[in-house]
C-alpha cells in the first residue's frame, strides 16, 4: 500500500536518464538536455533509465553490458536508433527511432517502470568477483601478507612510481575509463593512471566516435554553397560543444542557453542571434567560466597544434584558415582570429570569437547572398578539409593530459575536438525539426 | 540542560538518518559484483581505489594545523576585547602580524599550489 | 562524576596511549599514541581546574598549552615524515640493511 | 530527571566511549578508521569537558581535533602501506613490554588519583570561564601571546621548509630517483614502514 | 518552564530540520526554473517526487566498502546539521542549546562536516568518490579559517561567544551593516560547507557526482537531505550573527528568524548556480590569499567599530 503510493509519487518525478552515447547519438543528448521533464545524469547510480543512443560497435558491447549492470534496481532500457543487446528480454527494451518521440518515450518508460507494468532490466553479466577471493589467502578474504593477493576480489593499488610534480612517489591508481563516460567524447576509451588527482599517464585505447557534421559542409566540398548556411552550421557546432564545457563547469543554465542558441542557428534571424550571443557571452564571462573554471593549462605545442589544425591551431597563434583561400570569403573581407597562449582558456576564447565571427560573416553574406567559390578546401569546425577529412587526433592526449589535475584535464579535453570527421553528414531531418521546436 | 537537549537532537537526527537508510533497503538482496564495480563509464579498474593517495595540498594542511592554533587564543581574546581596550588591540595586532608572516612565507613558497 | 573518576578516565587514556606509543612500529601510529596521552593529560587538567582549582584560569591555560604542543608536534612530525620519505628514495636499500639486524 | 544524575550517566557513557574508541585506534587495520576513532575519543573527552563546565575548552576541542584528525587521516593514508587495511595486519613490536607499560602507567596514575587527597574547591557559581581565560591570556605583559606567536611562526616556517619541495632543501627528489622498486613485492612494502619509523625516532630523540 | 526550555525549542528545531530542506528544494526548483532547466506545474511536489524515487531505488553497494562508515556518513552529516540548528536562537527564551560558546560549537560543526564529507567519499572505495573526497578536504581545510575570523568579528561587539548575546548586541544596528564585509564572506562559507555552486568540489560534475558517484537510493536521499539541512542550519547561524536574529518589529521573534533564514536561503539558492565551479587549486589559493586577508580586514573593522 505504502509502496504503491510512493511509486505513484516517484513516477511523476523528473526522469533521471543516463545516456550511453554510441555513434551519432549526440542529437538525442542535445534534445533531451532541453526537455524539462528529463534529468540527464552522469552516473548510472543516479538514473532509472539507460538510454543507448546511436550504434554501439561490437567491441564496445561488453563495456555497455558493464554500464548496464551498474544501474541499481529498478531500471529499464531505451534504445534510440540502436540495436538492443540480444540477451535483453523484450519486456525490458523499448526502441525509439524518432527524436520527437524520445522524451515522451522516456517519461512513459519511467512511469511504467515504477507502476510495474514494464519489466525491470535483468543483470547481464555473471555475478562473479573480478578475481575469486572467498576462502583464499591468509585470512580467507583473498589477501596475502601486507599488500599481496586480491582482497575482496581486487589487488591493491600499484606500488610507487616516480611522480611528475613533487618528489613524493606514492601509489598510483590504474583504471580504464570510457567509452561511455558521459563527461568526455563518446567512444573515447583510455587507460588512466592517477597519482593523487594528477594524471600521471594517459593512453588512448580507442578513439572517439567520428563526429558527423552538418550536411552543408559536405555539400561545400561538391558545389558552391551559401556562406551564411556554412557559418550558421559552424556557430551551431561550436555552441553544442560549449554545452559540454559549461556542464562540466556546473553552469547548467548557461549550458542550456548554449543549446537553445545552437538550435536557433540554422534558421533564426541572424541579427537577433548575434545579439543574443553577445549577451550570452557576457553572462558566461561574468559567471566566471573563464576566470574561475578554465585552467591556464593544457597548452598545445606548436607541432601538436599544427597537426590538430582548425580553431585549436589558431588559438595557439598559427594563422591558418582555409577560408582565406576562398574568393567568396575574401570578398567578405574575412580575416582570421588568433590567440597566443594555446591553452584551454585560449581555445575557448578562440571558439567564442569564431562563433561571433561566424554570425557576423553570416549576416553580411546573407545580405548579398554570397556563396563559396571553391570546393577543394573547406574549413570545418574541426579543421581544414582538403584532400582528406580531418582524422582523429586523440593520441595527442597522451602528451597533453599527464601532469594535469583531473578537473583541469577534463576541461582541457572538452576544449578540444579530437574525433575524426564522419564520412556521412548529420541527418538534416532532425536538424530542421529541432530548429522548429526551439 | 541545554547540553542534554543538544545531545537529544544529535541522537534523534543520527538515528533518523540511519533508519531512513536502513528501512527501505532491509529486504534488498546484495547487488551483483558487476553492479558493485566502481563506475568508470564502462571501464574497469585494475586495483582497489584505496591507496596511498597522493594529497596535493599537504603543505597547506600542515600550515593550517599550526595556524589554526591561533584560533584557540582568539576566541577568549574576543570576549575580553572591549573590556581590555587598546591593550587587546596591540596584543592581537602583533600576534596576527607575526602569524601573517608565516602565511606570506608559505605563499611565497607555493604552499597553496598543487604540489 | 567526581575528580577521582575523571582522573581514572584520564589514567585509562594515558595507559592506552603509552601502549600505543610503545608498541606501534610506524611513526605516524606512534604519534597517535602520543596524542592519546595528551588527551588524558588535558582531561586531567580540566578536571583539576573544575573540581580542585576553584576555577583558576591557569588550569585552562595549561590545557591550551597542551593543545598547542599537540598541534606543533603533529605539524612538525608530519613535515618530518614528508621530508624523510622524500629523502628515503635515494637510500631505501641502505635503510633495509640497517634495519635487518 | 535529576540533572546531576543525568550528568553522571552521561559521564559514564562518554568515559566508556572514550576508552573504547581510544583502544580501537590501535586495533583497527584502516588508517582512516584509526584517525577517526581517535577523533571520537577526543570528542568524548571534549563532551566530558563540557560537562565539567569548561564550555570553551570542550567546544574548542571539537574543532581543533576535527581539523587535526582530518589532517592526520590524510597523512596516515599517504604514508602507510595498506592504508585501508584491506589485508589485516599487526604492525607492532615489543608488544608485551608495551602492554606492561600501558597497564603500569594506568595503575600508577590511577593509584595517584585514588590515594592522593585533592582539595575540593569547585568552580565558583558566577565564574565566567571564557572571560577569565581571556584576561589570563592577555595578562600583565604580552608574554603569552607573543611567545605563542613566535613558536607558531617557527612551526609554520619549519613545516613549509621541511615539506615543500621548493623549500630550502631544494628539489629533494631531483637526481636521486632510484630505479623503480620491485613491483608488488612485499620487500618494497615493509622496509618503508621501518624506514619511516627509523626516521621518526631518529629525529625524535 | 519546561515548555519554554525544552518543548518549544525542540519543536522548532525539528520543524526547521524537516521543513527547511523542503523549502530549500522548492527554492532550488524556482531557481532552476529561472535558468530554464525545468518547467510545468508541480513546483511544490517536485522535491517529494524526487525523494520518493530515491526511496524506491535500491541502495548501491560497492565491492569492498567500509560499509559502516559509508552508511554512517550521511547520518552524521544530518546530525551535524541538526546540531547546528539546535544552536539557533528563535527568540530570547527559545534556544535549544543556549551555551556560552555556541559560536565555537558552530565552528566545530564546520570542522567536523569536513570529516564527514571525506568519510562519505573515502568509504565507498571507488575512484571518482575518492578524488571527490580529497578535493573537498582541500576546501574544508581552507574555508574554516575565514569562517572563524568572521564569526570572531561578530563576537567582538557582543563581548561574548553566545549567539544570544550576539543578537542582543545588534539591537541598535545589525551586524550586516555594522560589519559590511562579514555577511558576504560568511555566505561563501555557507556555499562551501554544503559544497554548492562554485565550491562544489565534492560532488562535482567532472567526477560524475564525486562523493555521490556510486551512491544511490535511500543513502543518496539522506545525503542530499543532510546537505540541504546543513544549509538551513547555516542560514540560521547567519541570521543570528548578522541579521539580528529575532529582532524586528510587530511579529514574534521566531517568525522573524524564519523569514530571515528563508531570505538567506533564497539568496544562496540563487548565488549557488550563478558561478562556475572553481578548480581545486584556484579554490585553495582564493581562500588563503584573497578571502583570508579580507577576513582580517573584517576583523579589524569590527574591532575598530566595537571600540568606538
Amino acid at each position: 500500500m505504502a509502496v504503491s503510493w510512493l511509486a505513484r509519487l516517484a513516477a511523476c518525478a523528473p526522469v533521471p536518464v543516463f545516456p550511453a552515447l554510441g555513434m551519432r547519438g549526440e542529437e538525442a543528448l542535445y534534445r533531451l538536455a532541453l526537455s524539462p521533464e528529463i534529468k540527464l545524469v552522469d552516473s548510472p547510480r543516479h538514473a532509472s533509465l539507460l538510454l543507448v543512443a546511436g550504434g554501439v560497435p561490437p567491441s564496445m558491447q561488453q563495456a555497455l553490458r558493464r554500464v548496464h549492470d551498474q544501474f541499481p534496481a529498478p531500471f529499464t532500457t531505451l534504445w534510440y536508433r540502436s540495436t538492443p543487446l540480444v540477451e535483453l528480454p523484450r519486456a525490458a527494451v523499448t526502441t525509439v527511432d524518432s527524436l520527437d518521440a524520445l522524451p515522451g518515450a522516456l517519461v512513459e518508460s519511467h512511469g511504467s517502470l515504477l507502476r510495474n507494468t514494464v519489466g525491470h532490466s535483468p543483470r547481464l553479466l555473471p555475478d562473479a568477483p573480478p578475481h575469486p577471493w572467498q576462502g583464499l589467502g591468509d585470512d580467507g578474504h583473498g589477501g596475502e601478507g601486507m599488500m599481496g593477493g586480491v582482497p575482496y576480489g581486487r589487488p591493491m593499488a600499484m606500488p610507487p612510481t616516480e611522480d611528475l610534480r613533487d618528489g613524493l612517489a606514492l601509489d598510483v591508481l590504474t583504471f580504464r575509463l570510457g567509452p561511455f563516460f558521459p563527461l568526455w567524447p563518446p567512444g573515447l576509451e583510455a587507460e588512466v593512471i592517477l597519482q593523487g588527482d594528477i594524471i600521471q599517464q594517459f593512453s588512448v585505447q580507442s578513439s572517439p566516435f567520428p563526429r558527423a557534421l552538418a550536411p552543408v559542409f559536405h555539400e561545400a566540398r561538391e558545389q558552391s554553397v551559401a556562406i551564411a548556411a556554412l557559418e550558421r552550421a559552424r556557430a551551431r557546432h561550436h555552441l553544442q560543444a560549449l554545452f559540454h564545457a559549461l556542464h562540466l563547469a556546473g553552469l547548467e543554465g548557461l549550458a542550456r542557453d548554449a543549446l537553445r542558441l545552437a538550435d536557433r542557428c540554422p534558421s533564426g534571424d541572424i541579427a537577433l542571434l548575434a545579439k543574443w550571443f553577445k549577451t550570452f557571452e557576457r553572462r558566461m564571462k561574468r559567471r566566471g567560466f573563464f576566470a574561475l573554471h578554465l585552467p591556464e593549462r593544457g597548452a598545445l605545442r606548436q607541432e601538436q597544434a599544427e597537426r590538430l589544425g582548425g580553431f585549436a591551431a589558431r588559438a595557439a597563434g598559427i594563422d591558418r584558415d582555409a577560408r582565406t583561400e576562398d574568393d567568396g570569403y575574401r570578398r567578405l573581407a574575412f580575416a582570421t582570429i588568433t590567440q597566443q597562449a594555446g591553452d584551454t582558456r585560449a581555445r575557448w576564447r578562440q571558439r567564442l570569437a569564431e562563433i561571433a565571427q561566424a554570425f557576423d560573416l553570416a549576416a553580411r553574406a546573407q545580405r548579398d547572398d554570397m556563396r563559396t567559390a571553391q570546393t577543394d578546401a573547406v574549413e570545418t569546425p574541426r579543421g581544414a578539409w582538403r584532400d582528406s577529412r580531418p582524422g582523429g587526433t586523440s593520441p595527442l592526449l597522451e602528451d597533453l593530459l599527464p601532469g594535469l589535475e583531473w578537473g583541469e584535464a577534463l576541461a582541457s579535453l572538452a576544449s578540444l575536438e579530437l574525433a575524426a570527421l564522419s564520412p556521412w553528414p548529420r541527418e538534416e531531418r532532425a536538424e530542421t525539426q529541432m530548429g522548429g521546436a526551439a | 540542560m541545554e547540553l542534554l537537549l543538544f545531545f537529544v537532537i544529535l541522537i534523534l537526527s543520527l538515528g533518523a538518518g540511519l533508519l531512513l537508510q536502513w528501512w527501505p533497503s532491509r529486504h534488498h538482496p546484495m547487488p551483483t559484483y558487476p553492479q558493485r564495480a566502481p563506475f568508470l563509464g564502462g571501464g574497469l579498474p585494475d586495483t582497489h581505489a584505496w591507496s596511498r593517495f597522493h594529497v596535493r595540498y599537504y603543505p597547506m594542511a600542515l600550515l593550517l594545523i599550526a595556524f589554526e592554533m591561533e584560533m584557540m587564543f582568539m576566541y577568549p581574546w574576543a570576549v575580553v576585547y572591549v573590556a581590555q581596550g587598546m591593550k587587546a588591540v596591540m596584543e592581537m595586532g602583533m600576534f596576527l602580524a607575526i602569524l601573517s608572516v608565516g602565511i606570506l612565507y608559505g605563499w611565497r613558497e607555493g604552499v597553496f599550489r598543487w604540489q | 562524576m567526581t575528580l577521582t573518576t575523571v582522573l581514572l578516565l584520564a589514567a585509562a587514556l594515558i595507559g592506552i596511549g603509552i601502549y600505543g606509543a610503545l608498541s606501534q612500529q610506524s611513526f605516524v601510529m606512534l604519534m597517535m599514541g602520543l596524542e592519546l596521552i595528551l588527551n588524558g593529560v588535558m582531561l586531567a587538567a580540566v578536571g583539576f581546574w573544575a573540581m580542585s582549582g576553584a576555577g583558576a584560569p591557569e588550569g585552562q591555560l595549561l590545557t591550551i598549552v597542551v593543545m598547542a604542543v599537540m598541534a606543533i608536534e603533529m605539524a612538525m612530525g608530519f613535515a618530518l615524515v614528508v621530508a624523510v620519505y622524500r629523502g628515503k628514495q635515494a637510500d631505501v636499500t641502505e635503510a633495509i640493511a640497517d634495519l635487518r639486524h | 530527571m535529576n540533572p546531576p544524575l543525568a550528568v553522571d550517566i552521561a559521564f559514564i557513557l562518554l568515559a566508556l566511549f572514550a576508552v573504547y574508541t581510544g583502544w580501537r585506534v590501535f586495533r583497527t587495520d584502516s588508517m582512516v578508521r584509526a584517525s577517526f576513532f581517535l577523533l571520537l575519543s577526543f570528542i568524548a573527552v571534549g563532551a566530558i569537558m563540557l560537562l565539567l563546565s569548561a564550555m570553551y575548552l570542550g567546544a574548542a576541542m571539537f574543532f581543533m581535533m576535527g581539523v587535526e584528525m582530518m589532517v592526520m587521516a590524510l597523512f596516515m593514508v599517504m604514508f602507510m602501506m595498506n592504508p585501508a587495511g584491506l589485508n589485516p595486519m599487526m604492525m607492532v613490536h615489543q608488544h608485551r613490554l608495551a602492554i606492561g607499560a600501558g597497564i603500569a602507567s594506568f595503575v600508577i596514575v590511577a593509584a595517584m588519583a585514588l590515594l592522593a587527597r585533592f582539595p575540593h574547591r569547585p568552580l565558583p557559581a558566577d565564574l565566567q570561564e571564557v572571560e577569565s581565560l581571556g584576561n589570563e591570556l592577555l595578562g600583565e605583559s604580552m608574554l603569552i601571546f607573543e611567545s605563542a606567536a613566535v613558536v607558531l611562526l617557527a612551526t609554520m616556517i619549519g613545516v613549509v621548509v621541511l615539506s615543500s619541495q621548493r623549500g630550502r632543501y631544494g628539489n629533494a627528489g631531483e637526481g636521486s630517483m632510484p630505479p623503480g622498486l620491485d613491483p608488488g613485492g612485499e620487500p618494497a612494502g615493509m622496509p618503508e614502514k621501518d624506514d619511516e619509523d627509523d626516521g621518526g625516532h631518529h629525529h625524535c630523540h | 518552564m519546561i515548555l519554554d526550555q525544552l518543548v518549544w525549542p525542540l519543536a522548532l528545531v525539528l520543524a526547521a530540520l524537516v521543513l527547511g530542506p523542503y523549502l530549500l528544494a522548492v527554492l532550488d526548483g524556482l531557481v532552476a526554473r529561472g535558468l530554464g532547466l525545468t518547467r510545468g506545474p508541480g513546483l511544490w511536489l517536485a522535491p517529494l517526487r524526487r525523494g520518493a524515487w530515491w526511496l524506491i531505488q535500491h541502495t548501491n553497494v560497492t565491492e569492498a566498502p567500509d560499509g559502516r562508515a559509508w552508511r554512517l556518513a550521511p547520518a552524521l552529516y544530518l546530525a551535524l546539521a541538526a546540531g547546528g540548528l539546535a544552536l539557533v536562537p528563535w527568540s530570547r527564551a527559545w534556544v535549544a542549546t543556549d551555551i556560552a560558546t555556541s559560536l565555537v560549537l558552530w565552528g566545530s560543526i564546520e570542522a567536523l562536516a569536513t570529516v564527514v564529507i571525506f568519510l562519505q567519499g573515502w568509504s565507498a572505495n571507488t575512484h571518482l568518490t575518492l578524488v571527490g573526497a580529497y578535493r573537498y578536504v582541500a576546501l574544508g581545510l581552507s574555508y574554516i579559517l575565514v569562517s572563524m575570523f568572521v564569526l570572531i568579528g561578530v563576537a567582538l561587539p557582543a563581548e561574548s561567544l553566545a549567539l544570544t548575546q550576539v543578537i542582543i548586541s545588534q539591537q541598535e544596528l545589525w551586524n550586516v551593516l555594522r560589519q559590511p564585509l562579514g555577511l558576504p564572506l560568511f555566505l561563501i562559507v555557507g556555499l562551501a560547507i554544503t559544497f554548492r555552486g562554485p565550491f562544489n568540489l565534492a560532488d562535482s560534475t567532472d567526477l560524475a557526482g564525486g562523493t555521490s558517484a556510486d551512491v544511490s537510493g535511500a543513502q543518496r536521499l539522506v545525503w542530499e537531505f543532510a546537505r540541504s539541512a546543513m544549509l538551513v542550519a547555516f542560514s540560521g547561524i547567519a541570521t543570528a550573527a548578522f541579521l539580528g536574529g529575532w529582532l524586528g518589529p510587530w511579529l514574534p521573534g521566531p517568525l522573524w528568524v524564519a523569514f530571515k533564514m528563508l531570505a538567506v536561503l533564497a539568496l544562496l539558492a540563487w548565488l549557488g548556480p550563478a558561478f562556475a565551479r572553481l578548480t581545486p587549486e584556484h579554490c585553495v589559493s582564493l581562500m588563503w590569499v584573497v578571502l583570508l586577508p579580507l577576513a582580517f580586514v573584517d576583523l579589524i573593522w569590527a574591532g575598530v567599530e566595537a571600540l568606538s
